[in-house]
């Protein structure tokens, strides 16, 4: 399986806003026909994203974990490696986050940089193993990412209730007390209530960090250099396994993050039995944005959009919530079928040079 | 006159060039036509039309006189017109039978019946004197042996006009005879041929007629016993070419490269490289000659480090760098311009420019402290550019995978020049190129010579072994079997030594 | 331990089936060149369309309806992996990235459209198959209490069709080319191979198969379309690599994850297992995986050609 | 927000001013034959009954946020009046009681609470709790009675208070007809399993049939999907003319076990009537008597839990009996513990 990688962010962005279009134009399409105003529904899903203070502040924090499984998606696919495993390096570092909140008691600025610390080594380890795979074996990561995600959801299956387990609840973690989670008054203040907190700025942080690496620095070079050819960089006296290991510990190290966004920002425990989807998402966030960190983030957001608007919109009229999964699944569909669309594009363009 | 194939105002256009623009080509019965053109000429891209794999965009093709479109192979195949790819198109895994048979199957019932078809070629095998066993599979045989599948593969499909495309790039000097031996054999037989070749003696050697293509448009047709190398050289490339590279006696100065009882494993974990020691010396160029897989990429790649090395050692400039990294060794003054430009030499997906420093971008001015500097590399760059003549599109900035594969290979050659290695390996460095680039780069090799440096080149090109060398290391099986000066062998010398004569052994 | 092997047989093979099947159809896929990854949501729209076909006719067909759901799901499975068949052999896509978008549709589009029909997203079978003991083979010592006691007749189809698919692929024209196809696209073409046409009839087979796999876990165990198949997809994807590309080595490896998954899940009835910490028996299979794709990856028979869009032409 | 309805719904107005009811659903489907439906239904009742316009949101993921999040979104599309099935909304409604205070808000098998632990039901909030291992004990009983002799089992989803309480009574009634009714019911430690989710319908069937195997007679299981695929097993048991009993739980499931024309092998169920506490959670709030800061329980005695009225698999004899005993459990003649005290699991 070799990934093809396209470049030209300008071409990009016109693809991922085709794309988008599509999408909405699909998604528009299947709401008619199932008998609602495609036109109301969208109203209702854009103003459920963004119609108060709050709900932007929702929506801001349903992205947070998008942002960053969409970033570690988009970096692994920057240096060649398909990371499909972002689900459970997010569950490992978001347990290991939980777990320095819910044992250390420390005063909230120590306590959050080792949540934080924390969170980053889980997502980094859980990586590391399929990147040592792939290097020294070979063995093609999106098998051995799957795998790791199932093991970390047993793992976390049982570690939870044995170590954490919550006061009323088996299923899932004793609440991250206050001075251990990434909500802040000031910011919930200033968006009315919202859950958006401290994790958006690690998100965005982590995308400025992640694009300098990329694009400045010698790091950046050899990590892209190895995924783009890792025959001549060898050649080149680059070594191979290491960037693929370091490649695929950052990837996890930005999914381990994503993970502590979700548990300890979003929610305030960590719950059994369930692979965040968030991580499977970040595979389609990567690819809208064209596995940019800045492209990524901006899909995120859009993303956001519809994950935190669809509720309202199903409040209001009768369309079920799942048309916002459709919309994203036909978008990545459209992106993914990218040809087809620059095609028209040509097409187009030909059409008016021709008049 | 009788012609088998004629194709007529031939066109065809490729999104930004016109691979073929109104050529026309006519095969007699029973003559083998040769078809000549630079690299990008449009050769390949014609016969895949006669093949069906492209549509003219223009003109008509008639096979024995009557006009037929040729929609796919299999048109092509009931017209019996076969072709052999310039790189083959077999299956690694598939019996030779099964290759062979592959979309014309026989069946018993629903089941394949691959019996009979084995014995079917085991016939025609011995009829062309051919010698190949139906059941080996293809990744088990040489790589002349694969190319005679393919012959088979067309004979069996009962094909009258035979294509040939650069079939002898990727054999030996003896079976480069053997193949001659057998288009004669098929013609004979009444088949017809079409052979592209840049080898201009090959042409002489077994060619009644040649064509001549350029930057997609006709030359001329010539009869080759009438026509000389270097007439039709000169209608190739639309110049003079001189065929022998200019160079001055070498002065050979200190020892640069040593290599010491050096043996190494292949990819198939057996000795691909046994005890071979030898020595390349500032101010000469050591030419490796021999038949592709006998030594050659196991001793470049133990000298590189891209391979382990299992005993023995290699010395630069006396310090040892047996155990060193490959990029210690670049540090240490190695320089290597890999055999597969795509494979290794290039990142297709950088830019010229981060292309450039692949080797040295870690190194101040080209980044400080971790961070890349941009303007240092892109200055670099276009140093590189101007001397060494690469042209692309955006400049520093075109991809690599945008650029041709001339361009490429000067890129390469620029870079690794330009690291300013006290030993240069250069292996293949003009293989696929056409004559113009060819002397451009045996230039820039004998400049580096010139300056003082250690040249060693690995060539499977014999031609330009004698010629760009000034002395001559033969591997055959693994071993070296001598070496000899430049200046005091010939062909014939080497050609035996290749086949794992030594020197003395054959009278 | 007898007694306990013979107990968990019938639901180890039960287990079993959809995956191998699923996995028969990735091997169809990637053996003619197209990774497939979205075999997942292959099996959710199977599960789909049988689940819809079965709870609409079982008032009408008690009988029939199952076996009409069969071929229902077969069929949606067959009309959803051409989008994947579109994407990767017509517009030469990313195959991974076409398979990731059928797994997301298939997940969303399916609860969709489950949701304005029956309102929940969920749709429940009346009834699935009857399990049966095979007369006569089913009284043979040993064998007949593992293998013909309690079958499910999906099983024997699917067996039927793994044999099936051995012979197609190893003896016929059609499996020739098809593994020309994964191999060397180009040396199939040239040979006059529509390697185009090929690669969609394998994609569309996989298709069938994952369908196939889909409904199967409805009419057997689960009796309900939930919008997934909780990563039995993925599964059968690394069954394919554990398996080698091969049929029987992908029958050892699903039997393989089949027994180890229902140990896993009787182990907390089974005093005999109920000392190993449930962890350990849950994530022993996919351990395992790991270990023996390390294990294979020295001599991976992956079919070359895999993934990679074939352009006809290209050099 | 947006309230596009003029008549306000906010106060405890006895008037018939038109509120809407909305429902936030569990982990689980709106059909989940479980307590997520048995809400549903309840409010579906009282909309057609009152005329109201209902709703239902199904969350993204389980978590406070996304809970939160679609109680938001039906308050702001104004309906007023939330019913939240599960004990996993205890710290959802403890803010969105504050957060939303013109709202209604019933809670399900657990009352609003800090993260702290700490409990707290405001006037606009009512905590409504079931007394499941009452309902266990009756099924007990009835079960014990109706096979007399041999092995039973217990399937748990996850290990839940409401969970545990119907095993717990379930235990306690095999054991008071053991004592009682001189039945000779066994329960092996290994055959009271908690499989660990709601979902994992494969697990169900695995469980169920190695019971069965094992000579277990009836599987209580209170599990969800994974109940199902108990369900699905003694299905195609009893198909094949082998003796398979399920004890369904919350809602009387015997349709779903019906595998031949009409009959079933559910052999009863242990029944919470959550639409009825839906139900008049709404009737009162529509009659102003909202009972807002309490938390209510229902029990045998205000006939919340018990068994189906029709038990076709259960012979007169044994639903008279059971009758009796259920009358007892009301008058406190027979008092069942909500602890485990020294019962298996
Ligand atoms: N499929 C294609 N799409 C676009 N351009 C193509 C394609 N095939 C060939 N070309 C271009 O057409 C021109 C002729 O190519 P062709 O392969 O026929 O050359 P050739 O004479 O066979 O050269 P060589 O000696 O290198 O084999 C080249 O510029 C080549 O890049
Ligand atoms: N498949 C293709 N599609 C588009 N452009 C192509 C294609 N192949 C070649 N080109 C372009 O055609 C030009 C000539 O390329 P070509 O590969 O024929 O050069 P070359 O010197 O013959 O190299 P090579 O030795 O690799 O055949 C280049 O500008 C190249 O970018
Ligand atoms: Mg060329
Ligand atoms: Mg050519």
């Amino acid at each position: 399986m070799k990934l093809q990688f396209k470049k030209g962010s300008a071409k990009s962005a016109v693809v991922a806003f085709l794309a988008v279009i599509f999408g909405l134009l699909a998604g528009a399409l299947l709401i008619a026909v199932t008998g609602s105003d495609p036109f109301t529904g969208y109203a209702y899903l854009f103003k459920g994203g963004l119609m108060s203070t709050e709900r932007i502040g929702d929506t801001l924090a349903t992205s947070t974990p998008l942002i960053l499984s969409g970033l570690s998606v988009a970096f692994a696919f920057k240096t060649g490696l398909f990371n499909i495993g972002a689900s459970g390096q997010m569950l490992m570092g978001g347990f290991c986050a939980t777990a320095v909140g819910l044992t250390l008691p420390l005063p909230f600025i120590i306590l959050l940089p080792l949540e934080i610390l924390a969170a980053i080594m889980g997502g980094a380890i859980w990586a590391v193993v399929p990147g040592f795979m792939k290097a020294r074996f070979n063995v093609h990561e999106v098998v051995s990412t799957i795998m790791m995600n199932w093991i970390s959801y047993w793992i976390i299956y049982y570690a939870v209730p044995a170590y954490f387990k919550g006061q009323f609840l088996e299923t899932e973690s004793r609440a991250i007390p206050d001075a251990a989670s990434m909500k802040v008054n000031w910011l919930t203040h200033l968006f009315d209530g919202s859950f958006v907190n401290l994790g958006l700025f690690l998100a965005i942080a982590a995308v400025m960090i992640i694009a300098f690496i990329l694009n400045r620095t010698v790091m950046g070079y050899e990590l892209k250099a190895v995924g783009y050819n890792r025959f001549a960089a060898e050649y080149a006296g680059i070594n191979v396994n290491r960037n693929i290991v370091l490649s695929m510990m950052i990837a996890g190290a930005l999914a381990g993050l994503g993970g502590a966004t979700m548990y300890i920002g979003n929610a305030s425990n960590i719950q059994i039995g369930i692979l965040p989807s968030q991580g499977f998402d970040g595979i389609a966030v990567a690819l809208l944005g064209a596995n940019s960190p800045l492209g990524s983030m901006f899909a995120a957001l859009f993303f956001g959009l519809l994950y935190s608007g669809k509720g309202f919109m199903n409040a209001m009229i009768q369309i079920p919530p799942e048309i916002a999964d459709t919309i994203i699944a036909t978008i990545i569909y459209f992106a993914a079928t990218s040809v087809l669309i620059e095609r028209l594009v040509n097409m187009l363009r030909f059409r008016k040079r021709g008049q | 006159m009788e012609y088998v194939v004629e194709m007529l105002n031939i066109r065809k256009e490729f999104p930004g060039i016109i691979a073929n623009d109104n050529i026309s080509l006519e095969l007699k019965k029973g003559e083998i036509h040769a078809l000549m053109g630079e690299n990008g000429a449009g050769k390949s891209t014609l016969m895949s039309i006669l093949f069906g794999l492209y549509q003219p965009d223009n003109g008509s093709i008639r096979i024995k006189g009557k006009e037929v479109r040729i929609s796919n192979p299999n048109v092509a195949n009931d017209l019996g017109i076969g072709m052999v790819h310039q790189h083959f198109k077999l299956v690694h895994n598939f019996t030779i039978t099964e290759n062979i048979i592959l979309g014309i199957e026989p069946k018993k019932g629903l089941t394949l019946d691959l019996k009979s078809a084995a014995e079917r070629i085991r016939l025609l095998s011995e009829q062309y004197g051919l010698n190949v066993d139906p059941y080996e599979k293809i990744e088990n045989v040489s790589v002349g042996m694969q190319q005679r599948v393919e012959i088979i593969k067309m004979l069996y499909r009962n094909a009258e006009v035979l294509i040939f495309d650069e079939p002898t790039a990727v054999l030996t000097p003896h079976e480069i005879l053997d193949l001659m031996k057998i288009m004669k054999n098929l013609v004979a037989e009444g088949k017809s041929i079409i052979l592209i070749t840049h080898k201009l003696k090959e042409i002489k050697a077994v060619a009644d007629r040649c064509t001549v293509i350029r930057r997609g448009k006709l030359v001329g047709t010539v009869d080759v016993a009438a026509t000389s190398e270097a007439r039709m050289a000169e209608m190739m490339v639309g110049r003079q070419v001189s065929f022998q590279v200019d160079k001055s006696e070498s002065k050979p100065g200190e020892i640069i490269l040593q290599v010491e009882n050096l043996s190494v494993l292949n990819h198939r974990k057996v000795l691909g490289l046994k005890g071979c020691s030898l020595d390349v010396r500032s101010g000469e160029i050591l030419g490796i000659a021999g038949v592709e897989g006998n030594g050659q990429t196991e001793l470049v790649e133990a000298i590189t480090g891209l391979t382990r090395i299992e005993s023995g050692k290699v010395l630069l400039k006396e310090q040892d760098i047996t155990h060193l990294l490959i990029r210690e060794r670049i540090e240490a003054g190695i320089a290597h311009i890999p055999e597969d430009r795509q494979k290794r030499g290039l990142v297709l997906d950088y830019t010229i420019e981060e292309n450039m420093v692949l080797e040295v971008y870690d190194r101040v001015p080209f980044s400080n402290k971790g961070l890349l500097d941009r303007d240092a590399i892109r200055n670099y760059t276009d140093k590189i550019m101007k001397n060494f003549d690469v042209r692309a599109g955006e400049g520093a900035e075109s991809f690599a995978r945008t650029l041709s594969g001339g361009n490429q290979q000067k890129a390469i050659v620029g870079r690794e020049v330009e690291l300013n290695p006290e030993l240069l390996i250069a292996v293949q460095p003009t293989r696929g190129l056409d004559v113009g680039s060819i002397e451009y780069i045996h230039k820039r090799l004998v400049e580096q010579r010139d300056k003082g440096k250690a040249v060693l080149l690995v060539s499977l090109e014999l031609d330009e072994i004698l010629n760009v060398s000034d002395r001559i290391a033969i591997v055959s099986n693994g071993e070296l079997i001598g070496i000899v000066n430049a200046a005091e062998t010939n062909e014939n010398e080497v050609g035996l030594m290749m086949a794992g004569v030594r020197k003395g052994e054959s009278n | 331990m007898w007694t306990i092997l013979v107990q968990i047989f019938p639901y180890a093979i039960a287990f079993t089936i959809p995956l191998l099947i699923t996995a028969l159809g990735g091997l169809f896929s990637e053996r003619s060149g197209v990774v497939n990854i979205g075999l997942e949501g292959l099996m959710v729209v199977g599960s789909f369309g049988g689940a819809l076909a079965i709870a609409k006719l079982q008032p009408v067909f008690p009988n029939g309806a199952v076996w009409i759901g069969i071929v229902v799901a077969m069929l949606t499975g067959i009309v959803f992996s051409l989008l994947h068949a579109f994407a990767s052999i017509n517009l030469n896509a990313n195959q991974v990235i076409s398979g990731t978008a059928i797994n997301m549709l298939a997940g969303a589009l399916t609860v969709f459209l489950a949701r304005n029909i029956t309102g929940s997203g969920n749709i429940r079978i009346g009834s699935g198959l009857p399990r049966i003991d095979i007369p006569i083979l089913s009284s043979i010592p040993i064998v007949g209490k593992l293998f013909f006691t309690q079958t499910y007749a999906s099983t024997w189809l699917v067996l039927v069709i793994l044999a099936i698919s051995w012979y197609v692929l190893y003896k016929t024209a059609f499996g020739l080319r098809l593994r020309a196809c994964g191999e060397h696209p180009h040396a199939a073409d040239s040979a006059g191979v529509n390697v185009f046409w090929v690669r969609y009839i394998a994609v569309m087979l996989s298709g069938a198969f994952a369908g196939l796999g889909g409904v199967v876990i409805l009419i057997t165990y689960s009796g309900e379309f939930t919008g997934s198949v909780s990563g039995l997809g993925f599964l059968a994807l690394a069954a394919l690599i554990f398996g080698q590309w091969k049929p029987l080595g992908i029958l050892g490896a699903t039997f393989f994850f089949g027994f180890a998954s229902t140990i896993a899940n009787v182990s907390q009835v089974m005093p005999a297992l109920a000392s190993i910490p449930s962890v350990i028996l849950k994530v022993f299979p996919y351990v395992v995986t790991l270990i023996a794709l390390i294990v294979f990856s020295k001599s991976s028979q992956a079919p070359r050609a895999a993934g990679e869009p074939f352009e006809h032409g290209k050099r | 927000g947006s309230t596009p309805s003029p008549a306000g719904s906010g106060g405890t107005a006895a008037t018939a001013a038109k509120f809407k009811v909305g429902m936030v659903t569990d982990s689980g489907t709106i059909d989940d034959k479980s307590f997520n439906q048995g809400t549903w239904e309840g409010v579906q009742k009282a909309g057609k009954e009152f005329g109201l316009e209902t709703k239902y949101l199904k969350p993204t993921g389980t978590t406070e946020a996304d809970y939160l999040k679609e109680i938001g979104n039906l308050y702001d599309a104004g309906y007023k009046f939330i019913v939240t099935p599960g004990f996993k909304f205890s710290t959802t409604i403890f803010q969105a009681q504050d957060k939303y205070q013109d709202g209604k808000f019933v809670i399900i098998d657990a009352s609003p609470a800090g993260k702290d632990g700490k409990e707290s039901i405001k006037p606009n909030t009512v905590a409504i709790f079931f007394a499941e291992q009452e309902s266990g004990f009756v099924a007990g009983v009835a079960t014990a009675l109706q096979l007399k002799e041999g092995d039973v089992g217990f399937i748990g989803g996850m290990e839940i208070p409401p969970v545990q309480h119907y095993n717990w009574g379930f235990q306690q009634g095999i054991k008071y007809a053991n004592d009682n009714f001189s039945t000779k019911i066994n329960i092996k430690p290994e055959n009271v399993v908690y499989q660990g989710t709601f979902s994992d319908v494969a697990a169900g069937q695995q469980l169920a049939a190695h019971m069965f195997d094992s000579g277990v007679k009836a599987v209580f299981a209170a599990a969800g999907g994974v109940g199902v695929g108990a369900i699905n097993e003694a299905k195609a048991r009893a198909k094949a003319g082998k003796q398979a009993w399920i004890v369904g739980v919350d809602v009387d499931q015997f349709k779903d076990g019906i595998y031949d024309g009409s009959k079933s092998i559910i052999l009863t169920s242990a029944m919470k009537k959550i639409d009825i506490a839906a139900y008049d959670m709404i009737k009162a709030e529509k009659d102003g008597k909202f009972p807002g800061g309490k938390s209510m329980i229902f029990n045998s005695k205000n006939n919340g839990i018990g068994i189906p009225d029709k038990n076709p698999n259960l012979s007169a004899d044994v639903t008279t009996k059971v009758a009796d005993v259920f009358k007892k459990i009301q008058s406190g003649d027979i008092k069942v513990s909500p602890d485990k005290g020294s019962l298996i699991k």
